[in-house]
This record gives C-alpha cells, structure tokens and sequence, in this order.
C-alpha cells in the first residue's frame, strides 16, 4: 500500500515542468489563430517522447502506464501547453491500442511514436456503408479535437471504428470555446476505405473512459495552476492597506480551491492506478476522477478571475484561458452530471452490494 | 399594498410603447438587442444617433427636474419606460454615464454656468461623458486613488491614470476624480474634474476582455488640463460629492435591467426546448429556481421603490448588487449546462450568444463592488455588524 | 403601486410582536411533552382575535385578506410561538372557507372565530364509501398538523373533503422533528357521518396553496429571528481578542441570511397580495414564496447554528427549535423541490410565454 | 503507487475479522452500531467492558510503540483494524481519550513513573479519561483558557470550567490544561495536569444537545487537587504538549471513520430505494456525488498515510477535517430530503435514525476548529497567505 508517486514519476514530472517552461504559452497560440507551435510539437516528440509513453514496447513506445502519462499531462494542463499531445496521446494512441489489430498497432502506433498526430472522431452521425469489399463511410463528426490537422483519424462508425488519413476527410476548424485546443467537423462524404481500415475492437466505452481519466489529470493541473496564480497575486495585491490575501473571505476562497485541487488529484491518481491494473472499480473510479477534476478545474478558474478583479477579466490574463478550457473539457468526454448518473445506476439500480 | 399600476400609468406605458414601436425602425432596427454590457462597443455611433433620437423625443432625462431639462417622471413612471424600453429591445444606452451620473451630479453640486453648459447637450445625446474613478490601484478601493491634478494659473493639469473606462473611446468628457491637495490622501484633497477627452494629454488605449470585445478603456492623462471653472463641488472637497454620485439611488434602473434578464431567460428556456434540454430534471429545477429569483428581484426592487417615495432606505435596497450579479452569474453557467457538449463550440448570432453570457456575467461580480465587498457592506451597514 | 405595508399593517404587526412577547416561549411546550398553554391559546383568541382575521364578516370574522394574516402569522412564526393558530388559520379556515357550503362556514367559522381549534387531513389513505344516506370513512391520516387535538377536522378523502368532530376519531401524536408543532396519525374505522358532513368543494390544491403561504409567512418571520439572534450573538461574542462579528467570514454568512430574508419576504408579500385580489400568476407566487421561504428559513437556521459554535448546539438555546421547524416545514405542504417542478411544467411545458 | 495490500495484510485483515466475530457476540452483541458521535452517551458501562474486552485481546494501544506496552502496529495495520472494526459495526470506542490522546502524550512527554502508573490501566480499559482543553470563553481560540491551577504545597489546587467533556460522566481521569505561571497569558504559562475526577472538588453537568442526547459535559473545577508530579510535561510549558497532541497524526483513524460514513451513506441508499426516492434524479445525482467524495476522502487519506510513512506532514493533510465534516453535513442534509415529506416525522429504531444524523452532524463542522476556522489554517499553513 503506497499511494504517492515513485521517484521516477517525480523526475518525470520535474522534468516535464522544466521542458514545458521553455516552450511556448498559450496566448501565442491563440494570437496565432489556433495553429500549433510546429517547433515545440517537434521538441515534444523527438525530446521528450511524450508521445510514446502509452504505446506498447513491440510497437516502439515506452509501455508505460496511464500514471505516467497522467503526470504529463498534469504538467501540460498546469501550463496550458498549445499542442496535439492530449488529442493524439489520449485519444489517437488509446484508441488504436483499444481497438485495433496487432498489425493495425505496429501501423500506426508505430507512426504515432515517430511523431504523427492521431484523434478520434466518435461524436457525430457518421455512417458505414458495406461496398464491394470496402467500405463507404458518409456523414458528420463534430467537436473532434485537434480534428482539423491530425495525420491518423480513427472515426466511430455505425459498424465500428475505421482509421483513416486525416487529409482523405473534409475537415474545418469550428469556433470553440477554448482557443487552445481547437475543435473541428469532419464531414465524410461516401469516402471509401479498404476492410484493412476497420478496427475490430468494440469497446468504445473504454477509451472514451481512458481519455476521459487522462483529460482529468489535464485538469488537475489546470486547477492548480490557477490556484497558484491566484495565491500569488493575493499576496501581492494590495487593497485598504494590506495585502488582499490576507482578508478572510479571500483565505476562504483559496482554502475551498485547495480543498477541490487535491481531492481531485486523489481521483486521478487512483483512477489511473486501477485503470492500468485493471481494478473492479476502475470505470467507477475514472468516473468520478473526471466529475471531480472538471468540477475543480472550472470552479477553481471561476474563483480565479474572482480573486483577481477586473484583471482577471482581461484576454492578457490567463485566467480566461483556464476558464475556457475548464467549461470546455467539462463539456468533453461526458459532463460531470453523466458520469454521476452512471455512478448512482451502479449504486442504486442493481442488486449488488457497492462498496 | 397595491401592486397594479394606476390608469394614468398604463397611458404612460401605451406612450412608451408606441413611440418605441414608431422610432426602432429603419437604421434603427437592427440595433435591437444590441449595445448592453457585454456588448457596449457595438455599434457605437448608431447608438449615438439614437441617444439623439430618444433626446428629440423626449425620453433622455426622465428621472431629471424639469428645472434641469428633464420630465421629472415619476419612480413607477421610470420603472415603467425603463421596462418597456428593455421589452422593446432598444438598444443599450450611450449616453447613460450622462444621464446617470454626470448630470445628476452636476444638477446637485454644479455652478449656474455649469448646469447652462453641460446638462443640455447630454439630454440631446451631443455630448457623451465617460466616468474617471478606477485606477489600477483603486479597485474595490476608490479612496487609494492616486492621479493628481495641480493648478497652473486658469488651469488643472492632470496627470495619471484610470482604468475600466466604458465608452472612453467616443466621449467628449470625462468626469475624473484627482487628488488636487496638498496632503491628500484617502478620502481628503480630491476634487471632481470635468475633462475634455479630445486634447493632446489625454491617451485611450482599450482593454480587450475575456470575450474578445473591447468595451473598456485605460486612459493615461499626461499633463492634460481643464479650466479652473470645471470643477464640481468644492475644490478637495470632492469625495462626498463622488459618493453622493455612486449612492445617488439607481431607482428604477435595476427594474430595466431586471426586464433584460428576462429576455435572456427566455431566450435560453427556448435554446433548451429547442435541444432536449429542458426534458432534464436538473435543468428543469435550476430553470424555475431562475425564475423564482428573478421575480423576487424585481419584488424586492418594487419595495425599495415603495420606501424611497416614503424617504427611507431600507436594508432590502442593500442587496440589489448582489443579488442580480450572483443571479446573472448563475445564468451564464446554467446557459452552458443546457448547452451541454455544445457548450464547447460557439455558435453563431448574437441573439442565442450564450456563450457572451457566460463570460460576460463573471464581470458582474466584480465590478461596482465585488460580491465580496457588497457582502462586507451589507454586514456593517444593514445588519450594524462591527468594521 | 405601492409595495409595503400599509399603517394598519404596521400596527398589527407591532401589536402582534407586543403581546407575543408576553407569552410562555417554545421551550415551555417542549418540556411539556408537546402540550400547547391553554391560556396563551385563549389569550390569542380572545383578546387578539387572530383565529377570526381570514373569517369573513358574514360569519363572525373580521374579513381580512391573507396579507394581514401573513403579518400575524411572520411573528408567530419568529417567536415559535406554540399554539395551534397555524392549524386553526392556514388549514381548517381556509378549507372551510374554500371547500364549504354556506351552511357549513355558518357552523364551523362561527365555531372557530369563537375559540374552537381545526385542522386539515389531507395526507395519507381516508376512503369513503357510500352508507345509505351518509358515508363511512376508512383509512389513515398522516402528518396532520394539531391532529392529535383540533376540535374541528376536515378530512380530504377520495370523495373529497368531510367535516367531522375530531374527537369522533382515533388518533395519536407521533415523535416530530419539530418539537414545537405536534403531527398525529389519524385512524378512521369506519366512522360513518352523514352526508352534510361533505363539504361540496374540490379544489384542494387551492387550500393547500393557501396554507403554504402562511405558512411562507410563518418561516420569513423564524428566518428574520434566526437573523437577529446570531447578529446579536456575534456582536458580543469575542474569540482571538474581538467580536467574531468583526471577522469577515461571519460578516458575509450573515449578509448571505440577510438576502435569503429579505428575498423571501418580497415574495411571500406579493403572493399574499396575488391571492387576495386573485392575480393570474397567484398560484405562481405561492409556489416562489413557499420555496424561497422554505430554503431561507432551513439556511439560516443551520447558518446560525454554525455560527453560534457549540452554544447553538445545546438543548436550552433557541437556534435548534428554528433549525428543526425550519426542516420540518421545508416538508410540509409541498417541499421546495416540488414548487419548482410546478414552476418549471409552466415555463417549460405550455405553449404560451410566460413572463 | 500501488493501493493493493500485501498477503500479510490481508492476514492481519482476517485476523481482525475472525477476532470480531468471535468477540462481538453475546451482551455485547446488541452494542453493534452503538455508541459512535452523536450516540455517546448510549451503553457507557457496557462499552466500558468491551474496552476491556478488546483490551485483553491485544487490539488497545495498536498503534503505541512496544515499549509503551502497545502492538506497535503500522499505519496500514491500523488502518485494516480500524477499516474492519467500523465493517463489523463494532461499538464506539469507550477508551478513545486514553488511548488516542492522553497515552501518546505521556509516552512522548512523560516521566518514567507518570508512564508506569498511567498507561497499562488505558491499555486494559479499567481508567477511562476525558479531556479538559475547551472552556466557555476557549473555543475555536483555545489560547484564551481561563481554568487556574496554584501551587499549594504537594499539590496543585484547580479552579475554573471545562466544556465539551465527552465521557466525563464515566471517567477516572482528566487531562486539564491550566494556567500555572504568574503572568500566564495566551500561550504562556499552561500546564498539561493530570487530575482525578472522583474528589470534592470537580463537578460534571451534562450538556444536553440538540439531539435530546448528553454526551458532552461541563466540568467544574472548584479547589479541585493534584499532586505535583502530575504535570506532564515542563510546568508553565504545557502549551506544545497539548499542540502535539492535537497534531498527533490521527494518522489511520480518520479510515475508520471513512468505513462508518460507508455504513451511514449504504443505510441511506436502502431507505433510498425503500421509499422510491432512488427514482428521483435529483436525488441519484446527490447520491453519487457523495459517494464520489467519500471514495476520495479514503484516497486522500491514504496519500497522506503515504507520506507519513515518508516523515512529510503534506499540505492535502490538512483538508482533512473541513472535507469529512462538510461531507457529513451534506449527508445529513441529503437524508432528510431522501425521506420527503416524512423528513418531518420521526422514525423508530436505531439503525435508521436519519434523523439523528442529521442533527448530530451540525456539530461536525464546529468542533475540533469551525470550517472557518479550518479554512484559515488551510489558506495560511498550507497556502502560505499572510496572516
């Protein structure tokens, strides 16, 4: 029984942290409409391999567990790093590792590892079609991540799920909420892909519930992150002579904001634990990291721009970013209110015994 | 107790409607839903031109004497305008710091020449006045205000900064707050200066917002100046004279903007019919919660109303700020909620812009006092609980 | 328009607050094992006359709307003040009154402007069933306010509502939560009466509304004490060297009770003026009053429990007798979950707008 | 990170277990679910033989060094105890004083003869002690304690007023914190006295709360006596060894709480289910988040037992209290509002006392530091905000 972290996870965090702080912010994303620093990707997957830490060793990659690759992206939610990581990492990777065919991951897994972009695209009415000894896939996909320039689409269908080249798809950014992680809709338009395309795996489920772990632990750093500027500030700030963060109802604010920072970062935690060693509980767990870590991350983004007045309200300021990208990933992966309604059927509809 | 308003009234309203109804058309149409906070730099030189029209047509100036120019309109004759004037959808009001503030402050403490120079061209809509109190270091906390303005022979000269400025970019004046004493500090040595915005000394850079819009401004005097003859109230006897301007009773104004809210509950119980939202109990729940609220708001606004015309200022009329900015605040994350995946995307049109909402409404409890300030106000001054 | 209360409002009001100060306090009654003091009850009928203020004048009342009796009842309600007139008014009054013939109000108003006590029945599974020329009604009442003592029952049934004597049935008090409000479980044996025990009206939903918004009035008026209490305490009480009213925490809990107050108040003053002159939107402004005044009183109790540290936690202070009528009254007559549900089919389910 | 136990903990798990089940039979059957907070004052004698019981069993003391005559039991041994102990709905420990607060600050501070006199009688449950720290003007600032003891002689002569005593109906000992040195004021000048409740000069009056139970009493020091050598700790010091005891990692036992939590939130669900409130969706998506909270108050204890284990005291410790208090306040809320209209009605039996749950956990988030006062240390201890 030990629930910290190793000492290779902490190096791997702090050096994670150290990498990060060289690269470039997110308002440099945002200032250059939503196109991704070619440069840092690069750095990101040639450097630090980042992109290789879920993928199994025969398929090149690292083999590591969801808990390293939780601490990344902690790392990478603290700083709001503009990049297709999450997308490629917790979808692209997850869902080709899922589903896919030992030859289809020794493809693409092995492309990912050498610094393709993947995501998946399983929201939306697209649609398989048999023909000949093809298929035809025609229809939307909406709110893809990253769906505008992935190399590697891996697409939800009617009849499974189909990788696919990301440039054979119509595909256009759409306007979102969060200006760092852009979205996008792909439309298919009898686009025909061979038998070899398709993925046997069924279990969509499970990677929508690995993603949704890993974009928890996203969040978790994004709470944090706004808690420690928020922190900062208070000590600095001055209002009626003293320091703002000495007036009680700030105290109160922050302590609440901790308070939700860490339980959260115990769900992740525990969440990629028993994922990665496949608990009883994980998808109970995973559950409630994600209704946890987005509930933190939005309302500690909210406190946030609170505590910071109107400062806090202006687009230099990256507590917008924060708030952004906390309402938008709450949106993503199942809202809380989802997640609890599966935890309270499990509580409440069968005849098991929880514990 | 009587809650119905009077025949007389009711003429008032059919007026109101009317000439609103006659009036919002042509150029003016598409200004409908336009121009509220949130989206006070749309627009701006059309909404000028309808300042100027409402000034043709009688309705600038309502709550003003009519030895000021104005109607001298009743509080329920206010209310009245001012929620028919949200129902219609006319746009968002260019000239309110003017009719709001400026005037009335003048209309208080002003000289005879002051009131002959500068009351007439607001109620005409010809002079729009931005307010010059928050500076970067005077948030929550006016009195640390620290832009200075020294008298050089006929003049002030200014020299400093504020921020958080609406409509600093179109306006001829602005009202600002200097510290002119020679040991000024705090409340002591400040006076109020009318500034002319179009002089060398006088800089505006906007403040892009968390929206995207740009409704507000910094503005950095460098030596600009004004006449010794525009100051009002006493000179560094100027901090009762600002407190009397930002206590001087909205009255009405929260009714209109409660009418407002109500637009935007509407348009926002549609979105959830229209999306399946509104089959969700949660939602549903946190729907007529709104609702509930939202009604009380304007109840509790009706009582305030009822004991100004008996000269009081009941403990109820400190809670308004907190109530609607929490209120709003709340609506803009329920928007999101009957979004629900869709909350990530925006859509288009200003109309359904929920999302504006959203982000617009965490300014809400920020400024004109923090919730956390409103909170502290009404402990000591309502509830008499030790400072 | 004019929204505040008249003179003659006033002067109830302070009359009311005068002579309630006067009378044995909430603990009395709970060391009494629920009795209520027969002197205080005829004191309020006799010289107070409050049991006739909704009795029309046709009848011996004085005639008065539900807004004088929201300002009687506001008192009561802060000084806990055990009697049986919520009973009496809010439930036995206002069915009569609603759902009687004029030979029954004749009876029974006369009856209680002269001092009998009356309930209303309406929870639970009273049947009757066709005897003859009369009725035998069967079944359990449940949660009957006073039911253990009012002179003067009305009992809804699947055959709507009948009068009977309440010592014509068996009952028994049953353990409450509020102490100061005793319920009993009514059992009908087959208790026949006769057809003039039917009162010919069916619109019980409008008597429970009614009730509801005195009882709102009743809540608005504990909320307000509960307020007061604390403040008061706060004032006074010292910890770290000063007042802990001083501390910004309690300063805005307080402000918190102080906008739940007020809030409820408005609503429940307009609801009371809605009713009266039967406005379109009345049973909409019951429904808001009922459950703002529900929730404020509930939050304020457990905020002045809090706030009064241990001491509020003891059985010889008051803020527990408001804590557990607070909870016990969110209960009764429609818990503010259900208001808002009605609320919500009238926003969201009609075709027509509302406003 | 590895969150599974070893086979040698699950032996002492089913060690525990086969131990309970043996033991919990009989008279002492009808203790099971007994005697927890809120239900103190419930089988006091009957409790006080299972003390005993436990203690010739070797389950007293488990976490005290082998020295001090205890099992020297690790953390995640104390857990499994305590997680087992709660399973079993073993009764509400009578000796929790003695052997949580009262041996631990002797073996740390203690003379060899305070440690021979005092600590076996806790181990073997025949001395059960309470605990004099709180006084009617010490709350929440426990530094204001008034209680004077003076040296006369051998002894120490006591007078002053305890509160919030639980258990000192029943106890030999108390553990009274008084005001010994000459300018004593504030945190100088305490010491920590052991001092015999059966003696003329101590009085104990029960508190009878909200809940209609008296768990709690005041105790009355009036000339009260004790000899000179039962101070532990440097006398006019005692104000770091009472801290160290209320530092004194609770360490394991907040896990047995968690466990009874989980009793507390399955009886809901059944009650839940019972009376159809488990159809309601408002009330599933209350359910869920509770039980999602209570999954990580377990975590979050766990990281903290694992930094413990490291020598870290780490800054997700000190939520602890706010969050289990808030948590169990939240219960109780949601409780009432799963009986419905029956919330108004009381119900028999205890094993379903919603009610007294929900009353009883109003005091949850005032003892042991308010959750204000919680959030002050939280934002300056572990956050580092000024002062």
């Amino acid at each position: 029984m030990k629930f910290a972290l190793s000492d290779e996870q902490i190096s791997l965090r702090d050096a994670a942290r150290a990498f990060l702080a060289e690269l470039p912010g997110p308002h440099a994303m945002t200032e250059q409409d939503g196109a991704y620093n070619a440069d840092a990707w690069s750095r990101i997957v040639g450097e630090q391999g980042w992109t290789s830490i879920l993928i199994p060793a025969d398929h090149g990659g690292w083999g590591f567990g969801r808990m390293e690759m939780a601490v990344v992206l902690e790392e990478a939610g603290r700083k709001l790093t503009p990049s297709p990581l999450f997308s490629t990492v917790a979808l692209g990777v997850t869902a080709i590792d899922t589903l896919g065919s030992d030859a289809q991951k020794a493809e693409h897994l092995a492309a990912i590892a050498g610094g393709a972009t993947a995501t998946l695209a399983d929201q939306g009415s697209v649609t398989a079609q048999r023909d000949g000894d093809g298929w035809l896939l025609s229809g939307e996909a909406v709110r893809v991540i990253d769906g505008d320039t992935a190399e590697i689409l891996v697409v939800w269908t009617n009849a499974g799920a189909f990788v696919v080249p990301g440039d054979a798809v119509q595909r256009a950014r759409v306007p979102g909420l969060d200006t760092t992680r852009p979205l996008a809709t792909l439309r298919f338009d009898g686009l025909r892909v061979s038998d070899e395309a398709r993925l046997p795996g069924a279990d969509l489920e499970r990677v929508r519930l690995s993603a949704g772990l890993l974009l928890a632990a996203e969040q978790v750093g994004g709470a944090e992150d706004v808690l420690d500027v928020t922190v900062d500030y208070t000590k600095v700030r001055k209002q009626f002579g003293k320091p703002i963060g000495s007036f009680q109802a700030i105290q109160h604010a922050c302590a609440d904001m901790l308070v939700l920072v860490e339980s959260a970062r115990s769900a992740v935690w525990y969440a990629a634990w028993a994922m990665d060693v496949g608990a009883p509980d994980a998808e109970l767990a995973v559950r409630t990291a994600k209704a946890l870590a987005s509930d933190a991350y939005f309302r500690c983004a909210g406190s946030a721009i609170q505590l910071h007045g109107g400062i806090g309200f202006t687009w230099e300021h990256v507590c917008h970013l924060h708030f952004k990208r906390a309402r938008a990933g709450m949106a993503l992966l199942g809202e809380p209110s989802v997640h609890r309604a599966a935890v309270a059927a499990a509580m409440l509809d069968g005849d098991s015994a929880w514990t | 107790m009587d809650m119905s308003f009077s025949a007389e009234e009711e003429l008032f309203r059919e007026e109101v409607r009317t000439w609103l109804g006659e009036h919002l058309v042509g150029d003016f149409a598409r200004l409908r839903g336009r121009g509220g906070l949130g989206d006070m730099d749309a627009f701006v030189e059309e909404r000028i031109a309808w300042e100027q029209e409402l000034g043709r047509g009688g309705w600038t100036g309502l709550a003003w004497s009519k030895e000021s120019g104005g109607r001298g309109a009743s509080l329920v004759e206010q209310v009245i305008f001012l929620e028919e004037y949200a129902r219609s959808r006319a746009p968002g009001r260019a000239g309110h710091i003017g009719e709001g503030l400026l005037g009335p402050t003048v209309a208080a403490f002003g000289t005879d020449a002051q009131k002959a120079r500068f009351l007439a061209p607001i109620l005409a809509g010809t002079e729009i006045w931005c307010q010059g109190y928050s500076e970067p270091n005077a948030g929550s906390d006016l009195a640390a205000l620290q832009t200075r303005a020294v008298r050089d022979g006929d003049n002030w000269v200014i020299d400093g900064q504020k921020v958080w400025t609406s409509l600093a970019m179109v306006s001829q004046w602005c009202f600002v707050l200097a510290r002119t004493g020679a040991g000024s500090s705090r409340h002591e040595g400040i006076s109020c200066l009318l500034v002319r915005m179009d002089q060398p000394g006088v800089r505006v850079v906007p403040i892009r917002q968390m929206t995207g819009n740009a409704e507000f401004a910094e503005v950095f005097f460098d030596g600009a100046t004004t006449p010794v003859d525009h100051v009002v109230g006493p000179v560094d006897g100027g901090w009762k004279v600002a407190m009397h301007t930002l206590a001087h009773e909205r009255g009405a104004s929260t009714l209109g903007q409660q009418a407002d809210f109500t637009n935007e509950l509407r348009a926002l119980v549609q979105v959830a019919k229209d999306n399946g939202a509104a089959n969700d109990p949660g939602i549903r729940d946190r729907l007529a919660e709104l609702w509930m609220r939202l009604k009380v708001m304007r109840l509790t606004a009706l009582r305030t109303l009822s004991a100004h015309d008996r000269g009081e200022l009941p403990r109820e009329a400190m809670i308004t700020k907190l109530f609607w900015a929490t209120w709003h605040r709340d609506l803009g994350e329920l928007a999101m909620d009957v979004l629900g995946p869709d909350a990530a995307v925006l859509r288009e049109g200003h109309d359904h812009d929920l999302h504006r909402l959203f982000l617009w409404t965490r300014s809400d409890t920020i400024y004109a006092g923090t919730n956390e300030i409103q909170k502290n106000l009404i402990a000591q001054r309502a509830l008499g609980m030790p400072r």
